[in-house]
């Protein structure tokens, strides 16, 4: 980033709290209250500073299934489904095995969930390298496949019997370690961090890493070198869906300690979000999954202790992400060029 | 049907009973979804409402389907020093049953579930027993076919929301229901898998009364909407559920089975105010002290003139003291096995 | 079983598939449109949202439909020339720009329906006045032919028809040959003196204009109710079905009634005791799987074609 | 001499990291042809594309037909008869060759394209020009020499009677050169001016009038055609002497390196699939591949290297089959290969040259220990082959999209012959390459093939295959029609083969 980018980010922020400010003022409330809460809820104290790095880690993860597999030139909008089947798998390992050590059994737990999670995600990837389906229909497709299947096997096989659509409760071996009580933000907080740094290191230092990035953006390249594009890019999307099955695991082992019915609200489109806005730069995604972690949890807060209605609240972070999204608004040095590079930005498109 | 603003905390004129000092009682409602679904957690906040006309109060809703959200909404809440914190569903028995040591302090309340501590009350309801009505209603409605659009088949209907185990509580004592009143009666069951989605629930409903039913009951909160609209549309017939629902489509639904929600949620908050709170008590709902029930179907007498079917509403009666005096045992779905 | 058969597969099922797939076949059509221009218009979902509020709000305060059909089609219109100066002119990247919008819409609409009609959930009432009904008195003696052809929904004919219109402007018309030359290769537009920009903010206008329709037919054609989040995914399933068909509006609409008519045996199989999680995964993976097979066995003939043997 | 139709003057462009004119200039007068030369990179293209519109330069006059254009877009050069061929064609793939060529100004009646009024329009040109095409084929099924006449047609269609040709040379071959030359006099003797862009200086001799040479972006000279030639050209060009003739020694073949028996291999047309080929490569020697493109090369040269299946027939390397093995076994196996198409597949444009450069060589040792590259020898490995093949610039990290034609694929050949294999397969290596470039390439080959390598070159520029080849086999619809010596071949008898004729004298050696 220039300093020019960081200038820009900074009025970015401020427009769009000012034009908050105006709507929170026109609805009745008062502005700096809200936002002072908005503040507390997402940084203050524990539970509240908790709550943040509980709703960070999921979205750093998604996000990163989502920019692995746009390395390979696939879009996934399958990491949803990854998710819910990873986490549904993670709580089976957890609590239908007993007597494992700590150690070993939250390994088998995310290996389980992550196998599960790469397996599912191979199915759109197969399709799109072999046989040139549109990867976005399918994985939206089988988005709902897979959330149907989790609520099948909640329901019946794997059901707890309790009344409540979940399953049983995991063995406390499986569960990951509570840091920042009362919040439920957990270790997993370190797995997602240890997986995004190998995630960069992969990518960006390894021979496979080579062979991904080829394969997205030039698969004939990546043909001619032998590197077998189509199995690359299947490849790519397993790796995706593993991280996406290891966010619904660390999900289950680490905040709720079952599988829960529904348990997502599209966690994972979120992650996309995060990493369409840092254009897929795995650098920038951490800054970007904790941006929107920010705004989540300080909406509840300002929920909470603000007449604000959460529907208002809402609008208000969506306006934020579309804002946020419009990197050419401050660009004031660019204006003047923008004349003459119509066509270079026409054929950067291509 | 309309709740008005329902976020902003606002205080009711006194009365008499409330606390000496003042100062008004502080309520959370912790929702697991939204308000206005028309049924369970309209129906929670209406005995909050009733509640602050009785005593004064400061009421906060915490609406949202975010599980995630729940835990943070019901910590939050009890850290803030809400006189007490009613959660509006089963699923968050865990959350509170986790939390109620931690703020020893504070009093909980679980709606449609049982926490075994002592500064939680708990209530639940018999919606199987409510369901049973239901059914029976549905089953011998199905035959009138003086009635307009009623068939002869002996076919009724059944739509819910997600597949999950309180909506089969509901299901086994509707289906208990209608093969008490004749073994022959066959009831077509869908879920929508959401409970958010009208439009899905009316295309479950129309493909219901395709093949044969004349009624159907709901039991789909916001999808539910779907199916009341689908029975009016078609001039078939719907039966409604938690709320009295008798009057979103007047003369197209029957009866509403009635699950007192308000009831509970109003009993919480009377136990703080009148400092009658037990902890540990778990209120139960059933029929016997009609905490669940059909509705009087005085909208459907209406709407019906002299073609209404008198006899359905004698047989509920004698149903109902059937129930009551253990003559009748309805069945229950594993986990709602009364206590 | 086998009456059961005949109670699943008879002749309302063709209705039936008509009316479910007619919401999706809209927000299809709204993201064929700018995805011919290169723009794919994830934002359908929410802009469907803001047109089925709109149509519930001016139809019940007006009592007129038309009213309410063309003000939903305006703030559609509205809300994709905010997505379009986002993403053509400030360089938003359009899947965010259509998320956002996705979020701005649930949240906004949940806001004004405590607002403005003061109630939370779902909002019906008598005096909203609903699209009319294609209703012929003489072909209702029949109950085949009143169940195939009588008592349409005004967009769900429209939908038809439009598909039709749509196909004819993008292969025949000038219009379509210079939309499509902007979407597969905007520089050769660009040398043949089209104005890319100019091209492509005009079809995201057109696209808020169906999206608005499209959500105008789900409050007043398809129901008669406006609900929270009523849409619930149908502007995502517009999409798919738009890669179903390849951005063809004919292709497309065939991958929508495949959805249809899989979700309407669906809804007819649930009575029968199956898990309903499994029937309501049907039409998904129905699809998933006709697409996957039509395009291995194109794939297989081409492979077929250039053999030297 | 009549007016100017064009003056451009004290044009400047700059790019994000270079600067692309320099206080450049040229001009046109109406009924010549003005050949516009210089090395890849020198800013030929990017004028033009200022002249119609697509840039807008940073500082300097355009005068046409006597207007001074103030700001100009491709429409309103357009209107001003501007027009313009492209180096990348700008034809939409998917649509027809009609289409295309009516796009943008497409004859209407009743909101309907009138396709009937377009195609009486359009054959008016192809009768009028002898510019041979298929309306209603795709683009994405012709040839590139048909889709070079389609470009012409278009410009003419709308109107054009200032034609800049951008290197249309450069993917034809002899025969659709002569052919475009024959195109280009009428057109000319019609009254339109023409800018003519190539790095063949023959052609350049051919058919100018006169001749603007630039030079990293500066305007270097115009001079007329008469009073000049190549040898001169090509100095003011490169700033020096060049010698692209490389003076042959007697090859020392060995043993038969590659030997291709009877395949058989799949392709789009008709014409390209393979039936029954078979010859082979001895180390040592250079085995030309000639034919009209086509006629099945591709197919040839993708079946070897394993990157489209072989359905009859057998490919064997030192003895041993590589038939149908995955493109990395026949790496390995000892095969490496310059492609056709250094955008398509030579070159991942959006990776630095050092990541370019080591892409044939990822897993071996230093440069990878187990999965973790080494980028220190990396970085090494890349500084050196920039320096043995004199890549310019010299920066191992600039993305290779930023380079030249011949820089570019001065990397592919710099990585591929650096593998030292027993077989080279070098396709096309010169297309569309500077004349300094050709001289470093085909010096690079001939060093290849004195240490022993064998080649097996595919050009569908016969001088090159005349002058690198000690044995030449000439194809024709996917079929060998003829394998000559070096001696006997001439350009005349190679043609001839090249086009399905036969030899009368029969005195092929196989
Ligand atoms: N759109 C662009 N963005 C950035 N740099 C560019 C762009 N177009 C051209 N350049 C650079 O400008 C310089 C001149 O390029 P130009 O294409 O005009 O050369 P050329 O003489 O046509 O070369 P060639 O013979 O290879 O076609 C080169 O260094 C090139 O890399
Ligand atoms: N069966 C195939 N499998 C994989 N790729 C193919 C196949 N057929 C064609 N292609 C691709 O399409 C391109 C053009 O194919 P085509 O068959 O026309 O080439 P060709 O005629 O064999 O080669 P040329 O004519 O250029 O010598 C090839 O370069 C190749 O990349
Ligand atoms: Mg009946
Ligand atoms: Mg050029």
């Amino acid at each position: 980033m220039t300093k020019n980018q960081y200038l820009n980010t900074l009025f970015t922020i401020i427009i769009s709290l000012l034009v908050g400010g105006v709507v929170i003022i026109f609805m009745g409330f008062n502005p700096i209250e809200a936002y002072i809460q908005l503040f507390k809820g997402a940084f203050a104290g524990k539970f509240n500073f908790g709550g943040t790095l509980e709703r960070f880690v999921p979205l750093l993860l998604t996000a990163l299934a989502f920019a692995v597999s746009a390395k390979v030139a696939v879009f996934n909008v399958g990491v949803e489904g990854e998710l819910y089947l990873g986490a549904i798998a993670a709580a089976w390992a957890g609590y239908s095995i007993v007597g494992l050590p700590k150690g070993v059994h939250i390994i088998i737990c995310i290996g389980f969930a992550m196998v599960v999670g790469s397996l599912w995600a191979a199915i759109p990837g197969l399709l799109k390298a072999y046989y040139k389906v549109n990867e976005v229909c399918t994985t939206i497709l089988l988005n709902y496949v897979a959330i149907f299947f989790t609520s099948y096997l909640v329901n019946n096989p794997l059901s707890a019997k309790t009344g409540v659509p979940q399953t049983p409760n995991m063995e406390s071996t499986a569960l990951l370690s509570k840091i920042l009580k009362p919040s439920r933000a957990n270790t997993g907080l370190f797995i997602a961090i240890a997986v995004l740094i190998l995630v960069y290191w992969l990518v960006q230092h390894t021979t496979i890493g080579y062979k991904l990035r080829s394969v997205g953006l030039n698969p004939n390249y990546s043909d001619y070198m032998g590197f077998n594009a189509k199995r690359t890019m299947v490849i790519g999307m397993m790796m995706s869906g593993a991280i996406g099955g290891l966010a619904g695991a660390i999900e289950v082992m680490g905040i709720y300690g079952h599988f829960l019915d529904n348990f997502s609200p599209g966690i994972a489109f979120d992650g996309m979000l995060a990493s369409l806005i840092a254009r897929n730069n795995i650098k920038m995604i951490p800054v970007l999954a904790l941006f929107l972690a920010v705004l989540k949890s300080g909406a509840l807060g300002m929920e909470r202790f603000t007449g604000v209605p959460k529907s208002l609240v809402d609008a208000i972070i969506a306006m934020f992400i579309l804002l946020a999204a419009m990197e050419g608004l401050f660009m004031i040095k660019k204006w003047k060029k923008n004349k003459s590079s119509k066509i270079d930005a026409a054929k950067a498109d291509i | 049907g309309c709740s008005g603003k329902t976020e902003e905390a606002n205080t009711s004129q006194e009365n008499g009973q409330a606390k000496e000092s003042g100062e008004p009682i502080k309520v959370a409602l912790v929702l697991a979804g939204f308000l206005g679904d028309k049924s369970f957690n309209d129906s929670a906040y209406e005995g909050i409402k009733k509640a602050q006309e009785d005593f004064n109060l400061e009421v906060k809703v915490m609406e949202s389907k975010v599980p995630s959200d729940w835990e943070s909404n019901l910590v939050a809440m009890a850290a803030a020093d809400y006189d007490i914190v009613i959660g509006v569903s089963t699923q968050l028995q865990d959350i509170i049953k986790k939390h109620a040591s931690e703020f020893s302090d504070v009093k909980f309340g679980i709606i449609d579930a049982v926490v075994d501590e002592p500064n939680v009350m708990s209530a639940t309801f018999a919606q199987n027993e409510g369901s049973f009505l239901a059914g029976a209603a549905a089953a011998m409605f199905t035959q009138k076919t003086d009635i307009p659009n009623v068939n002869s088949e002996k076919i009724i209907g059944w739509v819910g929301g997600m597949d999950i185990p309180v909506l089969h509580d509901f299901l086994v004592g509707y289906k208990q229901g209608a093969k008490h009143i004749d073994p022959e009666m066959k009831i077509l069951t869908s879920f929508a898998g959401t409970f958010n989605d009208p439009l899905k629930g009316k295309e479950l409903t129309l493909a219901q009364y395709s093949q044969g039913a004349d009624i159907v009951m709901n039991v789909a909160s916001n999808t539910g909407n779907g199916i009341l609209e689908a029975a009016k549309e078609t001039g078939n017939y719907a039966i409604g559920v938690d709320l009295n629902q008798d009057n979103v489509y007047p003369g197209s639904i029957l009866t509403s089975m009635l699950k007192r929600v308000d009831r509970a949620s109003y009993l919480m908050v009377e136990s703080i105010a009148k400092d009658s709170f037990k902890g540990g008590e778990v209120v139960n709902m059933d029929i016997s002290n009609g905490g669940v029930g059909l509705t009087d179907m005085s909208v459907m007498k209406e709407a019906l003139g002299d073609k209404f079917p008198q006899d359905i509403l004698d047989k509920i009666k004698e149903l109902t003291e059937e129930v009551k005096s253990g003559e009748i045992e309805v069945e229950s779905y594993p986990g709602f096995e009364k206590k | 079983m086998l009456d059961n058969l005949s109670l699943i597969f008879d002749y309302t099922l063709i209705h039936a598939t008509i009316r479910a797939s007619t919401p999706i076949l809209f927000a299809a059509l709204a993201a064929i449109i700018t995805q011919q221009a290169d723009i794919l218009n994830i934002g359908t979902e929410g802009i469907m949202l803001f047109g089925a509020f709109t149509a519930v709000t001016v139809s019940y305060f007006t009592g007129s439909w038309i009213l309410a059909l063309i003000m939903s089609m305006v703030v559609g219109l509205i809300i994709a020339a905010i997505m379009g100066f986002a993403h053509l002119k400030y360089k938003a990247d359009i899947m965010v720009v259509g998320m956002a919008i996705n979020m701005l819409a649930l949240a906004l609409t949940r806001f004004l329906l405590n607002e403005f009609l003061n109630t939370s959930g779902s909002f019906y009432s008598d005096q909203i006045i609903a699209f009319p009904k294609l209703k012929f008195d003489f072909l209702s003696k029949n109950p085949v032919i009143n169940s195939l052809f009588n008592n349409y929904s005004l967009f769900e004919i429209v939908g038809i028809i439009m598909v039709v219109v749509l196909w004819y402007i993008l292969y025949k018309t000038v219009w379509g040959l210079r939309l499509r030359s902007v979407g597969l290769f905007p520089m050769a537009a660009e040398t043949a003196g089209i104005n890319v920009y100019k091209r492509k903010f005009e079809v995201m206008l057109y696209s808020g204009l169906l999206g608005g329709l499209a959500g105008a037919h789900l409050s007043l054609g398809y129901s008669n109710l406006f609900a929270e989040n009523m849409t619930n995914g149908r502007g995502f399933m517009g999409v798919a079905a738009m890669f179903f068909g390849g951005g063809n509006p004919i292709l497309s609409w065939i991958g929508c009634l495949i959805f249809g008519l899989t979700d309407s045996i669906g809804s007819r199989l649930q009575s029968y005791g199956l898990p309903s999680q499994f029937i309501l995964m049907i039409p998904y993976i129905a699809t998933v799987a006709i697409l996957a097979i039509s395009l291995a066995r194109k794939l297989r003939s081409e492979e077929k074609m250039k053999s030297s043997l | 001499m009549a007016a100017k139709l064009v003056e451009m003057n004290g044009i400047n462009k700059s790019f994000p990291n270079v600067k692309a004119i320099d206080n450049g200039k040229f001009d046109l007068y109406p009924g010549e042809i003005h050949s516009l030369i210089g090395e890849n990179g020198a800013g030929k293209s990017t004028m033009m594309k200022i002249l119609y519109g697509m840039y807008a330069p940073d500082s300097g006059t355009i005068k046409v037909k006597g207007n001074v254009l103030e700001e100009l877009n491709p429409k309103q050069a357009i209107n001003y008869g501007i027009g313009m061929v492209h180096q990348e064609f700008m034809l939409v793939k998917e649509l027809t060759v009609l289409e295309n060529i009516i796009l943008g100004f497409e004859p209407q009646k009743n909101n309907r394209i009138d396709f009937a009024k377009a195609r009486e329009k359009i054959q008016y040109y192809i009768e009028s020009y002898g510019l041979e095409i298929q309306p209603n084929k795709k683009v994405i099924d012709i040839s590139v020499g048909e889709a070079q006449r389609v470009e012409i047609i278009k410009t003419l269609y709308r109107g054009a009677d200032i034609l800049i040709l951008d290197e249309p040379t450069a993917v034809l071959t002899p025969q659709e050169t002569v052919k475009l030359f024959e195109i280009l006099n009428s057109l000319k003797n019609d009254g339109k001016s023409i800018v003519f862009i190539s790095h063949k200086l023959n052609e350049v001799m051919e058919i100018s009038d006169r001749i603007t040479v630039m030079r990293h972006g500066e305007y270097i000279d115009t001079v007329n055609k008469k009073d000049t030639s190549i040898p001169e050209l090509a100095k003011m060009m490169v700033g020096r002497a060049v010698f692209l003739n490389i003076k042959r020694e007697a090859p020392k073949i060995g043993d038969t390196v590659l030997s291709v028996k009877n395949i058989y291999v799949s392709g789009e047309k008709e014409i390209s699939k393979l039936r029954d080929v078979s010859f082979e490569v001895r180390s040592g020697e250079i085995v030309g591949i000639a034919g009209v493109d086509g006629n099945g090369q591709s197919g040839l040269v993708e079946a070897i290297t394993g990157l489209r299946g072989v359905e009859k027939g057998d490919i064997l390397l030192k003895g041993k089959s590589i038939k149908n093995l995955p493109p990395l076994k026949i790496r390995q196996a000892g095969i490496a290969h310059i492609p056709e198409d250094r955008n398509v597949r030579g070159l991942n444009r959006d990776f630095s040259i050092q990541e370019n450069l080591i892409g044939n060589r990822l897993n071996e040792n230093p440069y990878a220990t187990w999965i973790k590259m080494n980028e220190k020898e990396i970085g090494k490995y890349a500084e050196k082959l920039i320096k043995d093949f004199d890549i310019r610039p010299s920066n191992k990290d600039i993305s290779a999209k930023n380079l030249s034609g011949g820089n570019a694929q001065k990397i592919v050949v710099a990585r591929e012959v650096d593998m030292h294999t027993d077989l080279l397969i070098a396709a096309q290596p010169t297309r569309g390459v500077d004349i300094g470039a050709i001289e470093a390439i085909r010096k690079t080959l001939n060093q290849a093939k004195e240490a022993g390598t064998a080649i097996l070159l595919v050009s569908a520029d016969l001088e090159e295959i005349l002058s690198l080849s000690d044995r030449i086999v000439v194809m024709y619809e996917g079929k060998i029609t003829g394998i000559l010596q070096a001696s006997e071949a001439t350009e005349e008898r190679v043609g001839l083969l090249m086009t399905g004729g036969e030899l009368d004298d029969k005195k092929s050696i196989s």
